[in-house]
């Protein structure tokens, strides 16, 4: 690697560095958009006692569900977790951990890590259970809640298109959590379908600047779909 | 008659005015979207970062990277914009969206909801239903008026975990519609054929009843 | 103005109901970007005794210069307000009150205010007098200060291109401040070089959707350059 | 000699590593530019919202609606890209450039510095400063070692308002280079021809002189 060309030829050499314990902030919501083979990559592994935080756990055998198997999570940063079995079994085990975060507040919480803001207000969660010992502050006569921000060692991100130097954009609703997920890793590391030639990518149309991004390689990818509904 | 799935979501749509920009929660409400009123033009918010969605694709058209908050298949309509999680609840926090519409397994006379979790039960978050019952202004709650053991869901108190406080003032059952103000129910209106009597019978917290109840056309 | 078109078609109508003692937040960096139009109708308004919420106050006599001529303006709120004369001279006479903002805070509160967060915290400012009367707090180690955010009656925004919905896309660096700007207003009011043909932006590369704009208006723009720089 | 501003420049340059990505501020740091080292690549970026400025524009090229931070016009760098104010402070303050070089009035002994504001005579505004030294690990200041009238500028306490508190570890004046550590100024190199006394003597903060202070070498 020199200079800007963030590009690695390998999965192995793409999350170097993980090591259990970690945290690893993941982009995706349900099955779309999700990084499949640094996952894959991950539960090769074997890295254990992971912190992961994302939107979803994936499903059953695929996405991080995968990780479920051999027990590599400790706990799950989530908005919504019910397409699971097995993280299910575990969970009412107390084999795994889950931290039940507002959607809209776990996007702002990797925002805001990502861009130096170490907590901020909001009156989602608020008088809810989300709410249980955190810092309550009345602005305007509202109450809201105080919500730390949340950073990782790694971020794995599901790009659509980058070019060398990083520049990343996603491809439609595939977007999700991985922008902000891209800026909240101390390692970020993006895996895309394509990696185009420099100056393809319109410089206002960039969806993650090179900035964020450490690492960034090419892949295939199943793009399984969760809720097939079609009209007749 | 306790009203259909589909006469809720008739008498939902009637809240609808054009221009508005409406997210529409998983279920019941996600049907209010087939009655928009002629010439009435809404935009459907998708949590996941989708402004304008589409009806559900053709076989050609299906596309993974391309679905809606309850992780469907979809299309876009023209004038749509796609965007990040964070921009996506930057709209719903900060009270962009016009009217938001969602299930619940309780309400109470204090406008607050439950609808994510039963303890020991039911673990499975809260999604994105936190952010819009805290950022809308203009939430439609809709839901059974009782549980199939007749027990009642609009309390005085939930019995559940909360997903918001004070925050519902208008909500949908199969049996009325209802205003929540100052700490009681408000009959506002009642299903074709359900009598005040039954109503206020399947309903829990303090209901206040105006002497004129109007019965829901169709 | 019907559904969701939200074209105006008179700057009369694009800013009607301003009133006296409204805050105004304004895109724009220096001369850059600036919604010279709506600023001048503004003027032509008289509307006196104005918060302007924008990075600059523009230069004597273009942007928001103008609407010191006639003390329209009763207090700034800006990062840098180093290009103005009569500023300066209104501000030391006590004419002019200004409440100088670190440029990323202001930023910052402005995308804070309209995304329902009431306030952050940051560490820009902490140990100056921009920290003031603010609350200070510690996270890993570090301080930073409670920031509120800000909103406004109107937001005036200047963009590119936009299609009738209020979608928009912004050219260049004159970007900046404006999709912040724009939803932060009560009412945001955006104008525009040109209005395409529904359809004609790509939904994944739009910077304001048209969720936060509520009135819309194609004009004809100076772009006077501030520092003319060129190689030979 | 007291180094020239190309010399400045030029000593900065050093500090600059193959991939940077560097903020560089009004005045001296702009020129940091015109000294990268050979086989080197850095990206510059711009807090008005621009990641990879290129050169001055030609004629040809000029374009309103591309400046910088210090408003003049420029280009772009192939792999630029450009994002609203938010984004870049987003940048700027989550830690994500690499090396920051501003100017100053005023740095002491704790890291302070002020470089703002100078009461009842000068009141711009910080403009991104504030953000710049906050949210930056690797900051270089700039600056002339003491005034025209031989006043220090590197003081045991800052004496003008402050832009940040307690960031600053690095400072490059006309005379030497020095590290800011545990409240003294280290002596770390002087500038060809510089003695250590005269360096000290128009030192106002306590400052710790290594047995050996190298000479630069331009």
């Amino acid at each position: 690697m020199s200079g800007f060309n963030k590009v690695v030829n390998s999965y192995e050499e793409a999350m170097a560095g993980l090591k259990d314990g970690m945290t690893v902030i993941a982009g995706g919501f349900g099955l779309c958009g999700i990084p499949e083979n640094l996952i894959a990559q991950v539960k090769k592994m074997g890295t254990k006692d992971l912190t992961i935080v994302s939107n979803n756990c994936g499903v059953d055998g695929f996405g991080l569900g995968v990780l479920l198997e051999d027990r590599q999570v400790k706990k799950m940063v989530s908005s919504y977790v019910g397409e699971n079995a097995l993280f299910m079994k575990q969970l009412l085990a107390g084999e795994l951990e889950v931290e039940l975060t507002p959607q809209g507040t776990l996007a702002e919480k990797m925002r805001a890590g990502g861009a130096g803001i170490p907590a901020f207000y909001t009156a989602t969660g608020y008088g809810t259970p989300v709410a249980e010992g955190k810092d309550v502050r009345e602005f305007n006569g509202r109450n809201y809640i105080l919500e730390e921000s949340i950073t990782g060692d790694f971020a794995i991100v599901k790009g659509w298109k980058a070019d060398k130097f990083g520049n990343v954009v996603y491809r439609h609703t595939a977007q999700n959590f991985n922008p902000m997920a891209a800026t909240a890793g101390k390692i970020t590391v993006v895996e895309v379908e394509e990696i185009v030639e420099p100056g393809e990518l319109d410089p206002a149309h960039i969806h993650t600047p090179g900035i964020y991004v450490d690492r960034l390689i090419v892949g295939t990818f199943e793009k399984r779909i969760e809720q097939r509904t079609v009209r007749t | 008659m306790a009203l259909t799935r589909e006469q809720i979501a008739i008498r939902v749509a009637r809240e609808l005015q054009d221009g508005f920009y409406v997210n529409l929660g998983i279920g019941i409400p996600t049907l209010v979207a087939n009655y928009v009123p002629e010439g009435m033009e809404v935009m459907l918010q998708s949590e996941n970062g989708l402004l304008g969605m589409g009806q559900f694709p053709t076989e050609d058209e299906i596309d993974a990277d391309m679905i809606n908050a309850g992780k469907q298949t979809v299309t876009t309509v023209t004038g749509a914009s796609i965007f990040s999680s964070a921009e996506s609840f930057a709209m719903i926090r900060g009270g962009h969206v016009d009217l938001t519409v969602l299930g619940a397994f309780e309400v109470d006379t204090s406008g607050n909801i439950a609808s994510y979790m039963i303890p020991g039960k039911l673990i499975k978050g809260m999604g994105g239903a936190m952010d819009l019952v805290a950022g809308a202004d203009n939430i439609i709650v809709t839901m059974t008026h009782a549980s199939k053991h007749g027990e009642s869901k609009l309390l005085t108190k939930c019995s559940l975990p909360l997903t918001g406080a004070g925050c519902i003032k208008k909500v949908l059952t199969d049996l009325a519609y209802i205003e929540i103000e100052d700490g009681a129910f408000i009959l506002k209106e009642r299903a074709p054929g359900v009598s005040v009597e039954e109503i206020v019978s399947k309903t829990e917290g303090k209901m206040i009843v105006p002497d004129h109840v109007p019965e829901m056309v169709f």
